[in-house]
């Protein structure tokens, strides 16, 4: 069943054309991975997609409606929650506070009812703390739960990242380079938690650089170079695909799977 | 309180701990009774030089009198004390100004404060306290009944203007006049009664819309417009001294022959300093500071102003009336009039005292009933100053109608 | 000891109960505003005037506080606070709108303009929103000075309120407003809001990410801010009885602003501290006469250096060095 | 129509001196300078004490009032602001701290050069007509040695060592630390001279109008609103800021009635940041 499908996604800064007509789908389960270069336009179209810029022209539409247009805060609300890339978190929060302020979404409580701590107030926040001590466990992240993160060591800067998307109830997680700067060690943790998050029932779409990973944990990826989509199918097929190879070559540091 | 708190006050804040030292009232010596004075006006920030005035005006008054054993009222001499609060323009400090000084202080009778914001805001404080005070501000309402405690310090501009304008056309010839006034209110509301005046005179008013905000650093792009249609006579409304020289010094260089006029006090030095050579012909209103009519009594103020301010500032001209006028009234309504304003108010109609700062015999007195219907005005000579080759020369002497 | 000292910065356990959360929060304040400043002034109007003034500054610059709990650094308070002014002063002079009646409306007036201009505003961030919410002051000011029919822009005889005669009466009012906004402000800074405010400030994306409605509550906390900006300026209209333009300035925008900074930006007591620890300094300072502005000058810059996070972030240091030697 | 062009040429040239001072310490130092119109009214204060009171020649007072103003700017940097910087936990603290020197500045002025109005005796004297404008040759003056100063400071951050490396450490900071620049040091000299550059335009304007110790928070509203303009922290949009500022206030006050002019300003100001919030020549927000 289609999650998500872009169709014709287009956007242009200026004269120059970033994202040039693309489209795909992403089916309800899977992980799926865009792929491309430096510079291939990866980062403006997963904006594009988490509505965190109006696209030129084409459409997103996320279980047949349409959701390019809206604000990312209403994305969010159907169910697309994106991550950034590095350490983009609450720096001044504990990881605790982190991923509870993250569950804004889930709160049933009424404005006024929050102000005046009324009694489904009390009960939210007593359930976003359990999920929340969850979703960190689960992501590894138990022991520091009360480390302001601003003084977490670096690795776990992303898995918390990660842990405020889930706290969002995402039907679609979108994931913003996981992998980069990981040696393989650190990736290996970082693939196991991408799957154990499909297998929490949420569909993953990422956009990567590393190929090694992307290979391991993709059921499909999207190829893009120069704004274009070159090619779309399993990583067998994308790795045999000549086009890719002719989009990668003579990047000494890229090696395309293994 | 202060003394269970001194020591850790000493510890915490040094800057503070040092204020509640000094704040101790310097203490006049037992035998010698004193009379305490307030001066409450703004005194720091860009207008920190219409209260500064005031202050060394009042100081420099207390000390001429001082130096001679103190002011006699009712066969004992008073030493004269000033009490000095600086409002920082903001009627909320002024408020509180007041209340320190009528109330804390318990002072009936203090000079200031220097605007229409400011003044306004004291009017509830000194009539619940009982206080009378001098404001150099012209909102009408300040002293007009149901007021009565307030007590206009100078001439107001709607005063001056029909004497000037009607002086300058009759003696010069003045047919066209241009008006340009500073952006706030008391400037916008004295172009509007010069406006008014010049109309009632005949005057053809060429312009009057072109208004400086008061934080300007250069007049030229003002100045063009009004120039260029060449009246006869530039009107400067509530122009500060610091900013008349500039605008004269524009105009002129921008090849105005006219003449100027400015119905508030200006100085003399900044205008030297500022407009130089095209510092002449710049008619306003100047106290008793023209060398011509000056007494010897105005000669020592002036020396004794420069000794406490520093420098003399002819805006003090209109300002050594007050405390004058103040303690005089005092010693004609008796010595309950310290600490009691009743007597003081029932005084005012009938007073009458040689004007000190003179050369020629005239009588000082409280004026106000044409346009106050109530004598709440000090009777300040109206005395109109052109300048002319680096002084202060005497243009007409005329009074508020009393 | 910590417990209430938490509970005074504003930052109480959440393990507590409610309502004796809410007693400790407000308790020490409704002791110092209600007990020690009435018996240490009750007879003397002037420093009960200075603890009013103090009181109805501290209420707008709560408002400021809620603005830099969202990120923006506001320096436009003072034009709400001239709006509020002019609400009242409008209202109780042309149509003998009761006081008790026009604060309210100065604070619907406030709001409502400020949601609409903070709308677009507030997109801007940094130095940039600081500056121009700081020609936001300016401009309502000329606005007002060259308003048609205000004839140069002052309003005079404001009727005194009614029921608020005294010193004492009119330093209660504003004790009991200043105590109503602590407690909005502080409900505010720690109920789930507060968390989506401090979301916001520590990162604006990351909110908008995980559905924050960001731009709403931006606008949300800059119209109570307004809101609260203009009630202060319809008590001080009252309380001086009259306006002007330039009742409020640039001055008095950065002034709020700096209130809040003085007494500790991570601390909702922050403002209050801060705006009665300047007002009380500056009229300490006013026996030293022509120095007094230039030692507050000082005085603000050694707090700067040695307490940079304002003067409530003294607490805790204090609490870290001496409370675990005791316990 | 000729005058409005001088008009707004010799405003233009003046206030992209003060504009000029202000990016430098803001892009350096990421710090909004409240205190740049006391530097400014210190400068012309100065320039007219050894000028009135010592009765010294005027260079040597210009000279006196970059060096004493650009000292008082390195030692604000030294011994305030690096402190501050270090030990807050938010950036905007640094305001309070700048508009505490600010407060600073504007009282110790106040207590030593009184409160009055201060200006010096033109240096040159003579009006030129251009067309139907005219131009006293005392702003002709001011109007060369500002240009030659724009000049002089551009070169410096373009082509000299020490000048390179502020426009380095202002576009990144990290980066340019790597490099191994000694970044405290140029902190203290960008300092140094932004305040030098707002001491000279005050020595400057002093000659053709006059300058008092209240006038500093109007200096430094105005160099917001030019740094509002050009875009924070580039210094070629300083520059344009100044010159449409410059020519918003010559155009308004000569066509509309002067009280509306700065509202309007100002109301500009408003609506145009709302298109374009990162100003005319500034980076875009990320």
């Amino acid at each position: 069943m289609t999650l998500l499908s872009v169709e014709g996604l287009t956007r242009r800064f200026g004269g120059l054309v970033a994202v040039n007509d693309v489209s795909f789908t992403v089916s309800e389960g899977e992980i799926l991975s865009v792929i491309g270069p430096n510079g291939a336009g990866k980062s403006t179209l997963f904006k594009l997609i988490g509505s965190f810029l109006p696209p030129s022209a084409g459409r997103v539409l996320f279980e047949g409606a349409v959701v390019s247009g809206l604000k990312p805060n209403q994305v969010a609300r159907k169910g697309i929650v994106r991550t950034f890339q590095e350490t983009t978190v609450f720096k001044e929060m504990t990881a605790l506070q982190n991923v509870v302020v993250a569950h804004q979404l889930g709160v049933t409580a009424s404005p006024l009812g929050t102000f005046f701590s009324s009694a489904a107030a009390r009960a939210d926040e007593r359930r976003f703390r359990d999920s929340a001590a969850e979703i960190l466990d689960y992501l590894g992240l138990g022991h520091v739960k009360d480390v302001e993160a601003r003084n977490l060591p670096h690795g776990y800067l992303r898995a918390l990242g990660i842990a405020i998307a889930l706290a969002a109830r995402p039907r679609l997680l979108l994931l913003d380079e996981p992998f980069a700067g990981m040696n393989p060690e650190e990736t290996d943790r970082a693939v196991a938690m991408v799957e154990g998050i499909r297998k929490r029932g949420v569909t993953v779409l990422l956009v990567e650089h590393d190929m090694r990973a992307v290979m391991r944990i993709s059921d499909r990826i999207v190829v893009i170079s120069f704004g274009s989509k070159i090619a779309e199918g399993s990583p067998e097929a994308v790795r045999a695909d000549p086009a890719v190879v002719e989009a990668y070559l003579g990047k000494d540091d890229e090696t395309i799977g293994h | 309180m202060v003394n269970a708190s001194r020591r850790s006050v000493l510890k915490g804040a040094g800057a503070l701990a040092l204020a509640t030292t000094l704040s101790t009232p310097s203490i006049v010596r037992a035998q010698e009774k004193a009379l305490r004075i307030g001066q409450l006006g703004v005194m720091s920030g860009p207008e920190a030089s219409w209260g500064l005035v005031n202050k060394y005006s009042a100081l420099a008054t207390a000390e001429m009198w001082n130096d001679k054993g103190g002011y006699e009222i009712g066969g004992t001499k008073y030493k004269i004390e000033i009490v000095s609060v600086d409002d920082r323009n903001d009627p909320k400090l002024t408020v509180s100004g007041a209340e320190r000084l009528t109330g804390s202080e318990n002072i009936r009778y203090f000079i200031g404060p220097n605007t229409d914001t400011t003044a306004t805001s004291v009017r509830p404080i000194a009539e619940k306290n009982n206080a009378i005070y001098f404001p150099y501000a012209f909102a009408r309402s300040l002293y007009t009944k149901p007021a009565e405690n307030a007590i206009l310090g100078m001439i107001a501009s709607y005063q001056v203007a029909p004497i000037m304008y009607q002086q300058l056309k009759e003696q010069r010839g003045v047919k066209t006049i241009g008006f340009v006034a500073r952006n706030d209110s008391d400037g916008l509301l004295q172009r509007d009664e010069g406006v008014k005046v010049a109309q009632t005179l005949g005057l053809e008013i060429v312009s009057s819309s072109d208004t400086y905000e008061p934080t300007i650093t250069d007049f030229f792009p003002v100045m063009s417009n009004l120039v260029s249609l060449a009246p006869d006579l530039i009107v400067l409304s509530s122009a500060a001294p610091a900013h008349a020289p500039q605008m004269m010094r524009v105009a002129r260089e921008l090849g105005f022959q006219g003449l100027f006029a400015c119905e508030a006090a200006q100085d003399i030095k900044i205008i030297n300093e500022v407009a130089g050579e095209y510092g002449d012909g710049l008619i306003s209103i100047g106290g008793a500071s023209t060398p011509e009519i000056r007494s010897p009594y105005m000669e020592e103020f002036i020396a004794r102003y420069t000794k406490v301010a520093g420098e003399w500032n002819d805006e003090a001209g209109t300002k050594a009336y007050a405390l004058e006028i103040l303690l005089a009234t005092l010693a004609a309504a008796g010595p309950e009039a310290i600490d009691d304003i009743a007597p003081f108010k029932a005084a005012i109609d009938g007073f009458s005292m040689k004007n000190p700062f003179l050369k020629e015999e005239s009588q000082l007195t409280y004026v106000g009933t044409g346009d106050f219907g109530q004598k709440r005005q000090i009777g300040v000579p109206m005395v109109i100053t052109e300048t002319k080759g680096g002084a202060f020369t005497t243009f007409a002497i005329s009074s508020v109608a009393s | 000891m910590a417990a209430s000292l938490d509970a005074i910065a504003g930052r109480a356990p959440e393990r507590m109960g409610g309502v004796s959360r809410v007693l400790l929060t407000l308790l020490p304040l409704a002791a110092v505003l209600y007990g020690l400043i009435p018996v240490l002034f009750a007879g003397q109007p002037y420093w009960l005037n200075v603890m009013t003034n103090g009181a109805v500054l501290s209420f707008a610059s709560l408002g400021v506080w809620l603005t830099f709990a969202i990120g923006r650094v506001n320096i436009a308070q003072g034009a709400f606070a001239l709006l509020g002014g002019y609400v009242t002063a409008l209202l109780s002079t042309l149509y003998g709108v009761s006081f008790w009646l026009c604060l309210p409306a100065s604070a619907l007036v406030a709001a409502l303009v400020g949601a609409a201009i903070g709308w677009p505003l507030l997109r801007l961030r940094g130095i940039y929103f600081a500056m121009v919410t700081l020609s936001l002051t300016e401009a309502m000011r000329l606005a007002f000075l060259n308003a048609p029919g205000l004839g140069g822009g002052g309003i005079l005889n404001i009727p005194r309120p009614a029921g608020l005669d005294t010193p004492l009466a009119f330093y209660l009012f504003a004790a009991t407003l200043l105590l109503a906004g602590y407690l909005l402000v502080w409900r505010l800074a720690t109920s789930r809001i507060g968390w989506v405010f401090r979301s916001m400030r520590q990162n604006e994306e990351l909110a908008l990410s995980i559905g924050i409605d960001v731009a709403r509550y931006r606008v949300v906390a800059f119209a109570i801010c307004s809101a609260m900006g203009g009630v202060a300026g319809g008590c001080f209209a009252s309380l001086q009885q009259n306006i002007y333009p330039a009742s409020y300035t640039v001055s008095d925008s950065i002034n709020f602003m700096l209130y809040c900074f003085l007494g500790g930006l991570d601390f909702v007591l922050g403002p209050i501290v801060g705006t009665f620890g300047l007002v009380i300094a500056f009229e300490l300072l006013r026996s030293i006469q022509e120095y007094q502005a230039l030692l507050y000058g000082i005085l603000m810059i050694v707090v700067m250096l040695f307490l940079p996070n304002g003067v409530i972030s003294l607490f805790p240091l204090l609490v870290r060095r001496f409370g675990r030697g005791a316990s | 129509m000729e005058q409005i062009l001088v008009n707004g040429t010799i405003l233009a040239a003046n206030y992209a001196l003060i504009a000029l001072g202000i990016t430098l310490i803001f892009s350096i130092m990421n710090v909004l300078n409240f205190a740049h119109g006391q530097m400014f009214m210190l400068g012309g204060l100065i320039v007219y004490y050894v000028c009135v009171v010592l009765h010294l020649p005027y260079a040597l007072a210009l000279i006196a009032a970059v060096v004493i103003v650009g000292l008082i700017g390195m030692l604000f940097e030294d011994v305030f602001f690096q402190r501050v910087m270090r030990i807050s936990n938010r950036e905007e603290n640094t305001m309070l701290l700048a508009v505490g020197t600010s407060l600073l500045l504007e009282n110790a002025a106040l207590s030593l050069f009184g409160e009055k109005q201060r200006a010096i005796p033109p240096i040159v004297s003579g009006v030129y007509r251009i067309g139907n404008a005219f131009l006293p040759a005392s702003r002709a003056l001011v109007l060369v040695l500002s240009l030659v100063l724009i000049a002089a400071v551009l070169v410096f951050v373009n082509y000299t060592k020490t000048g390179r490396a502020m426009r380095a450490l202002a576009q990144d900071r990290t980066a340019t630390l790597l490099m191994g620049v000694d970044a405290k040091r140029i902190s203290t000299l960008g300092f140094g001279l932004g305040a030098a550059l707002a001491g000279v335009a005050g020595g400057l304007l002093i000659s053709i109008s006059g300058v008092n110790a209240g006038i500093g928070t109007a200096i430094s509203t105005k160099a917001f609103i030019m740094i509002m303009i050009g875009g924070a922290g580039v210094i070629s949009g300083s520059l344009l800021g100044a010159v449409v500022l410059g020519f918003a206030e010559a155009i308004g006050y000569a066509l509309i009635p002067g009280s509306v002019t700065y509202l309007l300003i100002f109301v500009a100001l408003i609506v145009f940041l709302l298109f374009r919030p990162q100003g005319i020549m500034g980076k875009p927000a990320a």
